[in-house]
């Protein structure tokens, strides 16, 4: 009986006997050591959540530069990701259930120093956040970053507000109707798009408590030509994509929100093509050009089309510069470079890195790719 | 007036007027109390949205078309696994998982009558996706959340007590017009 | 605002519209039912365990005989499965942590009713069951299904034994050194392998507590040539293949287990051929043909390479019968059938079924083939 | 003698003689115990195997092969996926997660001075199984688990307080003669 137990203990016992053994031993050989590195490699990132939808999901972090992998972040079912205005934090809001697909529920907001990859704290919810395949607009943030917004849908929709310089809710918010949360430059009021074709600005105190709302006129058709959920900001405006390929300029600088451009990106252009994906638009501040994923011959139901090209469009001439022929990309995020970069995110899945090259209309070169898991429908960049 | 706007219209007569303002007070979680007690309340159950009364469930297994991939005509707006090749059926939900509580809609053309239905998709709920059947994305008519009735990217257990998606069932409800 | 809310309460609400609609509507269109299914189709069954090792594991129920899917019940992480004596039962073991794959655990028995894919029962666990790749030593019960024998490794060996009849655990039975749980064909003991090439018998009490144990002369070397845990009941003995292709008889009828007897299927063949997978070898009771996954060019660390055939081998007349050619198959389930079935589970993953030709030394024929998910590496069969 | 071996001796000589028998009595956890103790207790911690002051850490990344593929030589008896690729080293746990207090052992040839290494495979703990770096399987010397410390299809994680499988690290901890 004993040899098989010294094999059973070896694994336990190997860290005390060695220094001494190897002391004893004829070489000169050094054993290494063991560690935990203490934090990601300097730079910016790009972060991008995998999500799961029986188990746990996760934040990935990239080098934004070269794509070389710097770990991951653990988040639960379903989630939502966000990328702190400070760029070193991250949050995820998600789903655990005591059997994982069924028991009891906690919807939780995790948030995560990205530097060392860890969770530091947890804000529970109102177990009413919305289940959905990710989008940017689900969970989002004031412009200073004190307050977390996480939509909710029961399916009544509602959205939950977390101030997490607390780690605490602070209201629930009712949104019927309306669907994503576009917060605005400054101060503490966030938008949002209804059925109706308006869109409402939800205006809080600084204590995170709704103050007032105000609805615009109809701005957009839900039934002819919808808005995608997907925005990007521009300077105090946020830039909406169109089912059908204009580019909505919205305000909401007064108190009811109000159209400030439309722009049909597709304008002439033979082939039929439209966005596609589920964030098919980013857009670069610096140059004025929005980056569109397109699919051809688009039709009823081919909205969520996985893009064929990335059209690169000249917001304020009004004027598409390029086309790239790209592989199925369902989400684009563009950086605030002066030389935009763009990232793609795959239906395999994997992640693209184009940079763009402002001499030839903004065409996209690919410099890079990563292989990805799970639903990865969000992306983000840090600093 | 089609069905799909005679429903809408009949959910006006149903709905207070009064809780159509978006609340203006901190405390003001009415419409949601109310919203919520309507899904979840006794009248609900037993899951079955339609009067058993009122008609008699049509064969499990179409003859309409190949129930079990993607392609076949009722699920145009089904982004989800196919309950029907998951031990369930084109209108049941597997042994062992909960049928949802609410459901999307989509409006599907049947190329056998031409004529366009209602087809509701309900997600059948309390355990993993199902992997094993065929995962479809069709979006005709589908719509964000700013119209949550057509929009087919969110868990439609959101309303049951075991909220793990399994997978979705396509069940004729009504015709288009 | 009236609009919006209408659309956004339309799910809820078309439950209670439509009987009446329905009814003004023009056509004699008869609205479908939703239900649940309330039972799976009757007829044996194939049961495989689908593991995660991030999220809920599933075990998938096709029909035996040509694959139909019948459905999934669920587990959690890193589950082993056993299909009760009844065949009307489902057990898996598997791990929960309040945020999957971190925080506060538990280790839980999961009792499953097969016909409504329901879990009936859950046994909470000390906290130290192996979380392992599937295989079946890890999960086992005793002849008449009143105890299930639970493997644990923290790393150190032990088992639990659950009384299913009152939901309880009996004792942990330390079982040092050894590994693997092989019931007796009746009452109530087990033996293990060990890791000084011995096998232990633990004698329990109706009680399911230990009685006595006793330790086997050495049977196999494993160092040179160790068993795989992977076995099948031969009357009242058991097989186990070994790494260099023999093909172990164990008996436990005495005390001490002893062996009976030791074929080596491969010899004289060329090619340097040896079992590869993780559960190689199933047996065909009423044929005494063994069924063993085979690749060629074995060297020291390839013991898990997937088979490249499946040779059948008459165990009475030890004489090579057909050898088969196959798709990276990991693990081999044979029914006990007149005319054996095979089913093969490969890398990809998928079951492939076979049938067994006795016309044709046994040689097999594909007769189906399912998708898998996760990692599918235990199947059982029931009446 | 070979390190291995000199190892296990070295375990003969700290495990107590009287533990070593099969409990025979229905309450007898002796060996559990202590056995459990041993791994948890604080001798443990911090996670570190080897003295600190006796050999300084080698540089993370090799260059006598590359880590980030399966074919690397220390990788012989590892199945798992690759720390390397996920944010650690080949001796250092990603960010954020722990190493594991128990590890198995492989043996493995170094090409590059034809010399046997013993390696030990640390599982790093509390994260989702890292499918963004490379899947290896490869078992030269591998044993089931009635050899435990050779044993590569478990959860070495079992020992932590967070037993999420995240990659594992290979170690060069000896000679192997």
């Amino acid at each position: 009986m004993v040899q098989f137990e010294r094999l059973a203990l070896c694994a336990v016992m190997i860290f005390a006997a060695v220094p001494a053994l190897a002391q004893q031993a004829p070489t000169p050989f050094k054993p290494e050591q063991l560690s935990v590195k203490g934090a990601i490699d300097p730079g910016p990132n790009l972060l991008i959540h995998q999500q799961e939808w029986k188990g746990a999901g996760s934040t990935a972090v990239f080098s934004k530069d070269d794509l070389s992998f710097k770990g991951l972040m653990t988040a639960g079912n379903m989630a939502q990701m966000l990328v702190g205005v400070d760029g070193k934090t991250a949050y995820t809001q998600s789903t655990f259930m005591k059997r994982i697909t069924y028991g009891d529920l906690e919807h939780v907001l995790q948030i995560f120093d990205i530097a060392t990859l860890s969770p530091v704290k947890e804000v529970i919810l109102p177990p009413k956040a919305a289940m959905s395949l990710g989008y940017a607009a689900l969970l989002q943030q004031s412009a200073d970053g004190k307050f977390v917004y996480v939509q909710n849908g029961t399916p009544a929709s509602s959205v939950t507000v977390v101030d997490v310089t607390k780690a605490a809710v602070t209201q629930e918010i009712p949104t019927p109707g309306c669907w994503g949360i576009y917060p605005s430059s400054k101060g503490y009021k966030f938008t949002s798009l209804c059925g109706t074709g308006t869109v409402t600005t939800f205006n809080l105190t600084p204590a995170g408590t709704l103050a007032d709302s105000a609805q615009s006129a109809k701005v957009f058709d839900p039934d002819k030509d919808p808005l995608y959920i997907t925005s990007a900001t521009a300077g105090d405006d946020r830039l909406f994509p169109s089912y059908n390929g204009s580019i909505l300029r919205i305000s909401d600088a007064d108190k009811a929100a109000k159209l400030v451009e439309s722009v049909k990106i597709n304008e002439g252009i033979e082939g039929n093509w439209a966005p596609g994906g589920y964030a098919p638009m980013g857009y670069s501040e610096k140059t004025g050009v929005v980056f569109v994923g397109m699919h051809a011959d688009a039709k009823n139901g081919s909205h969520k089309n996985a893009a064929e090209e990335i059209w690169a469009y000249d917001l304020k001439a009004k004027k598409l510069l390029s086309r790239t022929p790209v592989e199925h990309i369902m989400t684009i995020t563009v950086t605030n470079d002066d030389v935009p970069v763009v990232f793609g995110l795959t239906e395999d899945p994997k992640v693209i890195r184009f940079t763009a090259d402002p001499k030839a209309g903004f065409a996209l070169n690919k410099t890079g790719e990563a292989k990805l898991t799970g639903y990865p429908y969000v992306a983000a960049v840090t600093p | 007036m089609n069905l799909f706007d005679s429903i809408l219209e009949r959910i006006d007569r149903l709905t207070e007027r009064s809780t159509r303002t978006v609340a203006k007070t901190s405390g003001r979680r009415s419409f949601l109390a109310r919203a919520g007690g309507m899904m979840l309340g006794g009248a609900m159950l037993p899951l079955l949205p339609f009067d058993r009364t009122f008609g008699q469930a049509l064969a499990a297994t179409p003859t309409d078309g190949d129930a079990l991939t993607c392609e076949y005509w009722r699920y145009c707006a089904l982004d989800g696994n196919l309950c029907s090749a998951c031990g369930g059926s084109i209108t049941q939900c597997p042994p062992g998982s909960e049928a949802s509580k609410v459901s999307w809609v989509g409006t599907c053309r049947n190329p056998n009558d031409g004529k366009d239905y209602l087809v509701a998709y309900n997600d059948c709920c309390g355990k993993p996706i199902c992997a094993n059947s065929p995962s479809c994305l069709r979006s005709e008519g589908e719509r964000p959340g700013y119209r949550m009735g057509l929009h087919n990217d969110i868990n439609w257990c959101m309303a049951n007590a075991s909220k793990g998606y399994h997978c979705t069932v396509a069940i004729l409800v009504g015709l288009a017009e």
